[in-house]
C-alpha cells in the first residue's frame, strides 16, 4: 500500500520527464544517498570499504561506460580492459608530468584521452557489426595492453613496467592516493564522482543523444532514414563510453589497487565488465550498479557463506563452486529474465504497486 | 512466475548470508594469512606451495606445540593469482587473530606490488621470497618488504656466473638469449643482464613471450634457427615453461644449455614436456628432495593422519620452497619473541624480528633443514640477507642439484637496488629511514 | 516557437475551422528522372520518370515485384540508382543519402515496420525530432537550462501528434509489445514528428482489417489536408487507392505503365493487362 | 565442394606463391635497411611453414565455433572450455587405465551426453531468443564447465601422450643448406585437421542431417514449421562440436599439457573465425593458415622492430584489416540488407 502513485499528477512535461517521477522513488533515492554518504562510512569497517565498496564503485563506472556502448548503442565491445588501461596510464603520465594538477582534473583528462582512443578503435564499427565487431574490439584490447606493457615511456622507465600511484591530495591535507589515504576518503571521493557521472550518463541516455544511440541499436537502417548519421551516433557512443571506462581505469589504478601493471587490464577484465552489464541489464544505468554489485559480492559471499554456516570446504572446492555457481546463475538469469537484474527490480516494483491486490 | 520468485529468494539469501562474519581465531595464537591459488591457470604451482605451508605450520604446532608455546593459526584465501582477489584476501584476513596478520606471502609479483603500500601502512611485513620488487631489498625505503633470500636481479647474476664457469671462465663473444614472460615479473632481469653483457663481453638478446605463453613457435624459431645462442635463460611462469621446453626441443636446442629461473623449475614445469625436458636446468633457492631430517617428522605427521598436504607433493620443489618460507617466518617470530616476550607478535614486532633475523647453519641443522637453505642474515638496510641459489637439473623423473649454493655478486647489485629504490622514494615522496 | 514548427501549428489552428480548405496543388516538389536500378543483373527499375507536386497524394501501384519499394528506396537515398537523377525542392541529386533526404524533409514508413522496438512510443516519436534538436551533448549531459527547455518544447510537439493519432494510452509502452495496427500508426507518427514536406508511405494499410484501414485512411487524408504534407504511398487495395489519391503511377516489372488521375489509370488497357495477367 | 567456393579457392591457390614471394622480397628489403631484422630465404620458408602448421592447430579450435554458429547462429563462447573439458576427461580415463583409443570413444560419449544436457537445460528454454542472449548463455556454460571439469579431474597439470611423434625433421636439404626444419607433430596435426575438415564438409553438404542443419541456421521457426526437429539438430550439432573439441583438445593437450590455460586458446581461434567467416568450414582452415603464417612471419621479421611479442594483437589487426574490406569474412555469406 506504501508504493502507490495514485494521486500524484504531473502538471508539466518537464516533471513527467524527471528521472524519478514517482514520489516514493524520490524519497528512496534520497535515503539511499544519505545512507551512502553518512551510514556506510560510519558502519562499514575498513575491509568493507576497501575491498567491497571501492571496487564496487569503480566497476559500476566501468559498467555504465560499457552499457552506454553495448546496452544503449548496441555495439558489442570486448575492449573494455584496454580502455581502462588507457585511463590508468594516461592518468599516471599526466600526474607525474604535472604534479601540481589536481587529481580530479587528471582523471577527467585521462578520460578524455581514452575517449579519443575509443573513437579511433570505434571506426571499424561503421562497417562491421555484431560479433564481428566484438572480435574486432579485441584487436584494441590486445594492442593497447601490449603497447602499455612494451614501451617504458608509459611507466616512466620503471624496470618492471609497474606504475604506482604517487600520493595526491584531493583537498589540502587530505590524501586520495598513497599510504596516507584513508578508506573513507577514497570511498567518499568515489561515491561523489560516480554519482555525478552516473547522473550525466542518465541524462545523456534520456536526451537526444541517447535516443539516437537506441535508434541505431534497434534498427540502424531506419535510424539513418530518420536522419541519424550512424558515423556520428556510433563514434559518440564509443567516445563517451571510453571516457567513462577510462576514468574507471584511472580510479582502479590510483584509488583501488594503488599500483598496477598493464597485465591487470587483460582480456579477463573486459569479460568481467561485460558480465556486469549483462547480469545487471543491458540498457540500464541502475543495472550497471546492480551488475557490479553482484559480481563484486558473489565471490566474497561464496567464500564466506560456507564457513558462516559451519560447512567445512577447501578453498579449492569453494573456488570451483564459485565458477559453477557463477555459470549456472548466468544461465538461470537468462532463462528467467534475459533483461537482467534491472528488469527484475522493475518487475518487483510493478508488483509492489499492485500489492496487496493481485491485479 | 515461480522461477522469478526463486530468483528473488536466491539473491536475498545470498545477501543475508554474506553479512555473517567468520569466527575469529583464538587469542593465544599467531595468525598467518595464506594467499593461495589452488585453482586457475597457475594452480599446478599453487597447490604444492599451499601444501607446504600447511604441513610446516601443522608440524610446528603438533611437534613443538607452536613457537615458544604460541600456536600458529592460519586461513587460506584463494586468489586465483588475481591481483584484485589478492587485495581482497589481504584486507579480509589482515585483522584476524589476536594480533592481526603477522606476515603476508603473496606468491605473485603482481599482488606483491599491490600490497606494498597497504601493508606498509598497516605495518604488516610482506615476505616476497624470490619474487616481487628486487629493489625492495633496500630496507631504508621499504621497511616492511623482505626479499630474502635472493632477488631476480641476483638470480640473473647467478645464472651468468654459472654459464661463465661452464664456458671455462669467460663469456667473451658468447651469445645469451633471455626468454621472458612479457610482464613486470619477466622484465626484472633485463637490466641486470644488459649490465653483465657489457661487463663480461657477451652478446645479449631478449625475447618476450606474450601471456599466457602457449605461443612460442616464432620465439624459438628465432632462437634455435637464427640466433643459435650458447645459453638460453628463461623467466617463465605456468604453462609458458613447459611450452618453452617443448618448443626448444622442437627446434633442437640442447637442454643442458637452457636454464630457467626458480619459477621455471618445478615439477609442473617439466612433467608436461615429457622426455623433451630431460637435461633441462633451472635455478632453485631451496634444496631438492626429501633427504633433510625434517621429512622424517613430516612423514610421521602424515602417518599419524595429521598431515594436510597431498602426499604426492611432499618433497617437490615448491613444497620445499614453502617449507623454507614458513621456516623464515617462524624464525623471525622466534627472534621477535626474544625481544618482546613469548606471546603472539604484532606485525610491527615481526618486522623487527625479520630485520634482526640471523639464520646460521647451526640453526638450519638443528631445525632438521640441512641442505634445504643457505644461511641468511638481515639488517635494517639489507632485506635480502645474502642468500644464494643452486642450479638443478631434471633427469626425466626428478630434480637433482648439480651445484652448491652459488652466491650472487652483491657488490655490484646493491647500488642498483639503491638507485631504483631512491627513484621509487622520490616518486612516492618517501623519506628513506636512517639505518645507520 | 521556432520557425521550423510553423506548419504543424498552422495545421493545428486550421483544425478548429470547420470549412475544408481547398486543395492547394502547387509546384513540382520532387521529380525522378530516367531512373534505372539493377541488382546483380536483375533490373528492378528501368528508365522511370515521374514527378510529385506539392500537397498532392500520389499512389504508386503495381503487382508484387514491380519495383515500388525500390522506387521509394531510391527517393530517400537508401538505394543508389545506376542511372538517372532525383530532384527535390529544386536541388538535383545524382546520389541521395538517407540522412540528407531526412534533413531536406523526406520522411517515410516501411512495409515491414521499422520501429525501434526497445523504445517506448513516446521515445520513438521523439527520435523523429532529433534533426531539430540543436543543443550539444554537454548541455544534454547536464539536462538543465537550454537542453531541458528544448526537450520540453519538442515533447509538446510530439504530444500534439500523439493526440492527433489518438495513441495517448500507449505513450509509455515499448512498441515491441504493441499490436500490428498500432505499430503502423506509431510509425506514421514518427514520420510526422519529422514535420516532413514529403511523406513516403510503403503499404501503410497492409495486413489491417477494414476498421483499421478506415482509421488509417482518415489519418492520411487529415495529414494531407491539415498539415499540407505531400504524400506518396504504395498500396495494394485498389478501393483505397482510387478513393484517396489525386494521381496514380503504375509500375510493372520495373517499367512505368501509366501515370494519371485514378480514372485515367483505371481505363488504361496496359494496366488492366498487368493486373489481370494477360501476356504481353 | 560447390562452385561458389571452388572459384575463390583456385584463385587463392594460384595467388599463393605470388603472395609468398612478394612478402619475402618485402621482408628482404626490410632486412637490408634495418639491422635488427634478419632475413634468409630458407629461414623465411621455415617460419612460414611453421606458421601454416600452427594455423591448422588454430583452425581445429575454430572449427568447433563454425559448426555451432552455422547450425544455430550462436557464437559459442564455451568452445574453449569444451576443448579443456574434453581433454581433461580423456586424460582422466587414460589415468584410470584405459587405452587411449578406448578413452577416446568413452570421452566422445561423454561429449555427446554433455551436448544433450546443454540442449535440454540451456538451449531449449532459450529458443527464439535474440542471438546475443544465447551468446551470453554460452558464457555461462563456459564458466560452469571450467569449474565442473576442475572439480571432477583436479587442477593439476596433466600429461596427454598418445604416441604422436615429435622429433624435428629436416626437409629440402638438397635446396637449402641445412634444410628446412619441420616438426613431425605439426605435420600429424595438419593431417588430422585436413581429415576433419573434409569429413565435416562432406557431412554438411551431402547428408540429410547436414541440409537440415543449414535450414535451421537460416531461421529457427521456419525450420520448425517444415518439420525439422530443432532439438535433435541442436543436440547433434553440439555433439559434433564436442567431438571436434575433443580432437582439438588431444592435439593441443599433447602439445602443451592438459591444464587450465587450454581454455584460453579459444582466443587464438577468434581472428581465424573473423577472417574465414563464421559460417564457412573451409574458411576456418584457410583463415587459420593465413593467421598462423601471418603472425609467425610478423613476430619473427617485424616483431624485433617493436621489441617483440606482437603476435597476439597482430593476428587481430590482420583480421581487422581484412574485415574492413570484407565485413563478412573471406568465405562468409554476404549480408544483404533489405527494408
Amino acid at each position: 500500500m506504501l508504493y502507490r502513485e495514485a494521486g500524484q499528477f504531473k502538471t508539466s512535461y518537464g516533471s513527467d520527464q524527471a528521472i524519478f517521477p514517482i514520489r516514493q522513488d524520490q524519497i528512496g533515492i534520497a535515503l539511499l544517498l544519505l545512507v551512502a554518504v553518512l551510514g556506510v562510512p560510519a558502519l562499514a569497517g575498513e575491509y568493507w570499504l576497501e575491498t567491497i565498496f571501492v571496487p564496487f564503485l569503480v566497476f559500476s563506472l566501468a559498467a555504465i561506460g560499457l552499457n552506454l556502448l553495448t546496452g544503449y548503442c548496441g555495439q558489442l565491445s570486448l575492449g573494455t580492459g584496454g580502455f581502462m588501461a588507457c585511463g590508468a596510464f594516461f592518468a599516471y603520465k599526466l600526474t607525474t608530468a604535472f604534479p601540481e594538477l589536481h587529481v580530479l582534473v587528471v582523471f577527467l583528462l585521462a578520460g578524455v584521452g581514452s575517449a579519443a582512443v575509443g573513437v579511433f578503435f570505434g571506426i571499424p564499427s561503421l562497417r562491421i557489426k555484431g560479433f564481428y565487431l566484438a572480435v574486432a574490439t579485441l584487436a584494441a584490447q590486445f594492442f593497447l595492453v601490449w603497447m602499455f606493457n612494451k614501451f617504458d615511456w608509459w611507466t616512466n622507465y620503471s624496470p618492471s613496467g609497474v606504475i604506482s600511484a604517487p600520493p595526491r591530495e584531493v583537498l589540502p591535507g587530505i590524501f586520495l592516493t598513497g599510504t596516507e589515504a584513508t578508506p573513507i576518503t577514497k570511498y567518499l571521493f568515489l561515491l561523489g564522482l560516480v554519482a555525478v557521472l552516473a547522473l550525466v550518463a542518465k541524462n545523456l541516455t534520456r536526451g537526444a543523444i541517447g535516443r539516437s544511440w537506441m535508434a541505431i541499436r534497434d534498427m540502424d537502417i531506419a535510424a539513418e532514414i530518420i536522419g541519424i548519421r550512424p558515423l556520428w551516433a556510433k563514434l559518440s557512443a564509443f567516445a563517451i563510453s571510453s571516457f567513462f571506462i577510462g576514468i574507471a581505469g584511472a580510479l582502479w589504478a590510483f584509488v583501488y589497487t594503488g599500483s598496477v601493471e598493464a597485465l591487470a587490464f587483460q582480456i579477463d577484465r573486459s569479460f568481467q565488465v561485460l558480465f556486469m552489464v549483462i547480469i545487471g541489464g543491458l540498457g540500464s544505468i541502475l543495472g550497471s550498479f546492480l551488475g557490479a554489485a553482484f559480481i563484486v559480492l558473489l565471490p566474497i559471499l561464496l567464500n564466506n557463506v560456507p564457513a558462516a554456516i559451519g560447512l567445512q570446504m577447501s578453498v579449492e572446492m569453494v573456488s570451483h563452486l564459485e565458477f559453477m555457481i557463477f555459470g549456472a546463475l548466468i544461465i538461470f538469469f537468462l532463462i528467467v529474465e534475459p533483461h537482467g537484474l534491472a528488469r527484475l527490480w522493475q518487475i518487483g516494483k510493478e508488483k509492489l504497486r499492485l500489492w496487496p491486490f493481485p491485479y | 512466475m515461480q522461477l522469478r520468485k526463486l530468483a528473488f529468494a536466491a539473491v536475498g539469501a545470498l545477501v543475508i548470508g554474506g553479512t555473517a562474519a567468520t569466527p575469529p581465531a583464538s587469542a593465544a595464537e599467531q595468525f598467518v594469512p595464506l594467499l593461495v591459488y589452488r585453482t586457475g591457470p597457475y594452480a599446478p604451482n599453487g597447490i604444492p606451495l599451499a601444501d607446504g605451508f600447511n604441513d610446516f605450520m601443522q608440524l610446528v604446532n603438533e611437534r613443538d606445540g607452536g613457537v615458544n608455546g604460541v600456536k600458529l593459526a592460519w586461513e587460506e584465501c584463494e586468489t586465483q593469482y588475481n591481483n584484485d582477489r589478492g587485495v581482497e584476501c589481504y584486507e579480509r584476513l589482515k585483522a584476524q587473530g589476536a594480533t592481526g596478520s603477522s606476515v603476508v606471502n603473496p606468491y605473485s609479483t603482481g599482488i606483491t606490488y599491490a600490497l606494498i603500500e597497504r601493508a606498509t601502512a598497516d605495518k604488516v611485513p610482506v615476505l616476497s621470497m624470490g619474487y616481487g620488487r628486487a629493489d625492495a631489498s633496500d630496507g631504508r625505503v621499504f621497511p616492511y618488504v623482505f626479499t630474502l633470500p635472493i632477488t631476480y636481479w641476483a638470480g640473473a647474476d647467478v645464472m651468468v656466473q654459472y654459464a661463465n664457469e661452464k664456458e671455462g671462465g669467460s663469456l667473451k663473444g658468447k651469445k645469451i638469449a633471455l626468454v621472458y614472460h612479457d610482464s613486470a615479473y619477466g622484465k626484472e632481469p633485463i637490466a641486470t643482464l644488459e649490465r653483465l653483457a657489457e661487463e663480461e663481453g657477451f652478446q645479449f638478446q631478449a625475447f618476450p613471450v606474450a601471456h599466457p605463453g602457449l605461443e612460442q613457435k616464432a620465439t624459438w624459431l628465432q632462437i634455435g634457427r637464427q640466433l643459435r645462442p650458447d645459453w638460453v635463460f628463461m623467466w617463465g611462469w605456468g604453462v609458458m615453461n613447459s611450452t618453452a621446453i617443448k618448443e626448444a626441443a622442437a627446434v633442437g636446442y640442447p637442454m643442458d644449455r637452457f636454464v630457467g629461473i626458480w619459477w621455471s623449475g618445478a615439477e609442473a614445469d617439466v612433467v608436461p614436456a615429457g622426455d623433451a625436458a630431460k637435461g633441462y636446468k633451472s635455478l632453485n633457492i631451496t634444496g631438492v628432495g626429501t633427504n633433510a631430517p625434517i621429512f622424517e617428522d613430516i612423514k610421521k605427521l602424515h602417518a599419524d593422519g595429521k598431515g594436510l598436504a597431498d602426499p604426492k607433493n611432499i618433497g617437490t620443489v615448491l613444497y620445499n620452497r614453502a617449507l623454507v618460507n614458513s621456516f623464515y617466518f617462524t624464525e623471525a617470530l622466534r627472534t621477535a619473541q626474544g625481544k618482546f616476550g613469548e606471546k603472539p607478535m604484532s606485525g610491527e614486532q615481526i618486522q623487527w624480528g625479520f630485520e634482526n633475523l640471523d639464520i646460521t647453519q647451526d640453526k638450519i641443522d638443528s631445525a632438521g633443514m640441512t641442505g634445504l637453505l643457505s644461511p641468511v642474515k638481515l639488517s635494517c638496510a639489507d632485506h635480502e640477507g645474502g642468500g644464494s641459489a643452486v642450479v638443478q637439473q631434471w633427469d626425466g623423473a626428478k630434480w637433482a642439484a648439480i651445484t652448491d649454493f652459488i652466491s650472487p655478486r652483491r657488490a655490484a647489485l646493491r647500488p642498483a637496488y639503491e638507485a631504483s629504490a631512491a627513484q621509487y622514494a622520490k616518486e612516492k615522496g618517501i623519506t628513506p629511514r636512517d639505518c645507520s | 516557437m521556432e520557425p521550423a514548427m510553423e506548419p504543424a501549428t498552422a495545421a493545428l489552428e486550421a483544425e478548429s475551422q470547420e470549412t475544408p480548405a481547398p486543395k492547394r496543388l502547387g509546384e513540382t516538389l520532387l521529380s525522378v528522372d530516367d531512373i534505372s536500378l539493377s541488382f546483380g543483373g536483375v533490373n528492378a527499375l528501368s528508365n522511370i520518370s515521374f514527378e510529385i507536386r506539392e500537397h498532392e497524394i500520389l499512389a504508386i501501384i503495381g503487382p508484387n515485384g514491380a519495383g515500388k519499394s525500390s522506387m521509394l528506396n531510391v527517393i530517400n537515398g537508401f538505394y543508389q540508382p545506376q542511372k538517372g537523377r532525383v530532384s527535390f525542392k529544386g536541388t538535383t541529386f545524382r546520389r541521395m543519402r538517407p540522412h540528407v533526404a531526412a534533413k531536406m524533409g523526406i520522411a517515410r514508413t516501411f512495409q515491414n515496420i521499422a520501429l525501434f522496438k526497445g523504445m517506448s512510443t513516446l521515445d520513438n516519436l521523439m527520435t523523429g525530432r532529433l534533426l531539430k534538436m540543436k543543443r550539444n551533448f554537454l548541455w544534454q549531459a547536464l539536462y538543465y537550462g537550454p537542453a531541458q527547455k528544448e526537450e520540453v518544447a519538442h515533447r509538446e510537439a510530439v504530444e500534439r501528434i500523439i493526440d492527433f493519432l489518438e495513441i495517448q494510452a500507449i505513450r509509455k509502452t515499448p512498441v515491441g509489445r504493441l499490436p500490428y495496427g498500432l505499430q503502423k500508426r506509431v510509425e506514421l507518427g514518427r514520420a510526422l514528428a519529422m514535420e516532413p514536406d514529403l511523406l513516403l508511405l510503403d503499404e501503410p494499410m497492409a495486413g489491417m482489417n477494414v476498421e483499421e484501414k478506415e482509421d488509417m485512411c482518415r489519418f492520411i487524408l487529415d495529414v494531407n489536408d491539415e498539415f499540407g504534407t505531400t504524400i506518396a504511398l504504395i498500396e495494394h487495395d485498389m478501393g483505397v487507392v482510387m478513393d484517396i489519391s489525386d494521381r496514380v503511377v503504375v509500375l510493372d516489372y520495373g517499367r512505368k505503365l501509366a501515370d494519371g488521375s485514378p480514372d485515367e489509370v483505371r481505363g488504361n488497357p496496359d494496366v488492366i493487362d498487368a493486373y489481370l495477367g494477360v501476356s504481353h | 565442394m560447390n562452385a561458389t567456393l571452388a572459384r575463390p579457392l583456385t584463385l587463392w591457390l594460384l595467388a599463393l606463391p605470388v603472395i609468398i614471394a612478394v612478402l619475402g622480397l618485402a621482408l628482404q628489403g626490410l632486412a637490408a635497411v634495418n639491422a635488427s631484422v634478419f632475413f634468409a630465404w630458407s629461414y623465411f620458408l621455415e617460419v612460414l611453414f611453421a606458421g601454416l602448421l600452427q594455423g591448422v592447430m588454430y583452425a581445429l579450435v575454430a572449427l568447433g565455433f563454425v559448426l555451432i554458429f552455422k547450425a544455430s547462429g550462436i557464437f559459442n563462447f564455451a568452445q574453449g572450455s569444451l576443448v579443456l573439458f574434453a581433454a581433461l576427461t580423456m586424460v582422466g580415463f587414460i589415468e584410470m587405465g584405459l587405452h587411449w583409443t578406448l578413452a577416446f570413444v568413452v570421452t566422445a560419449g561423454v561429449m555427446v551426453l554433455l551436448a544433450v544436457v546443454v540442449e535440454r537445460v540451456v538451449l531449449r528454454p532459450l529458443v527464439n531468443q535474440p542471438h546475443i542472449i544465447l551468446f551470453m548463455a554460452t558464457i555461462g556454460i563456459f564458466y560452469f564447465l571450467d569449474g565442473f571439469g576442475q572439480t571432477l579431474w583436479g587442477s593439476d597439470v596433466k600429461v596427454l601422450d598418445i604416441g604422436i611423434p615429435k622429433q624435428p625433421l629436416f626437409v629440402l636439404q638438397g635446396v637449402f643448406e641445412g634444410g628446412i626444419l619441420v616438426n613431425a607433430f605439426d605435420l600429424v596435426a595438419a593431417l588430422v585437421g585436413a581429415v576433419l575438415v573434409i569429413g565435416l564438409a562432406v557431412f554438411f553438404h551431402y547428408t540429410r542431417i547436414g541440409r537440415a542443419l543449414r535450414a535451421v541456421a537460416d531461421d529457427h521457426q521456419a525450420a520448425l514449421s517444415v518439420g525439422i526437429p530443432l532439438k535433435t539438430i541442436w543436440a547433434i550439432v553440439w555433439s559434433v562440436a564436442g567431438i571436434v573439441a575433443l580432437v582439438a583438445g588431444i592435439m593441443w593437450g599433447s602439445k602443451a599439457g592438459v591444464q587450465f590455460s587450454l581454455a584460453l586458446i579459444a582466443l587464438k581461434a577468434l581472428p581465424v573465425l573473423i577472417l574465414g567467416g563464421f559460417t564457412s568450414i573451409p574458411g576456418a582452415i584457410i583463415g587459420g593458415l593465413i593467421i598462423g603464417a601471418g603472425e609467425q612471419v610478423a613476430e619473427v621479421f617485424i616483431g624485433p622492430l617493436f621489441g617483440g611479442a606482437i603476435q597476439d594483437w597482430f593476428a587481430y589487426m590482420l583480421a581487422l584489416v581484412f574485415l574492413l574490406f570484407r565485413p563478412q569474412g573471406l568465405f562468409g555469406e554476404k549480408i544483404i540488407e533489405r527494408v
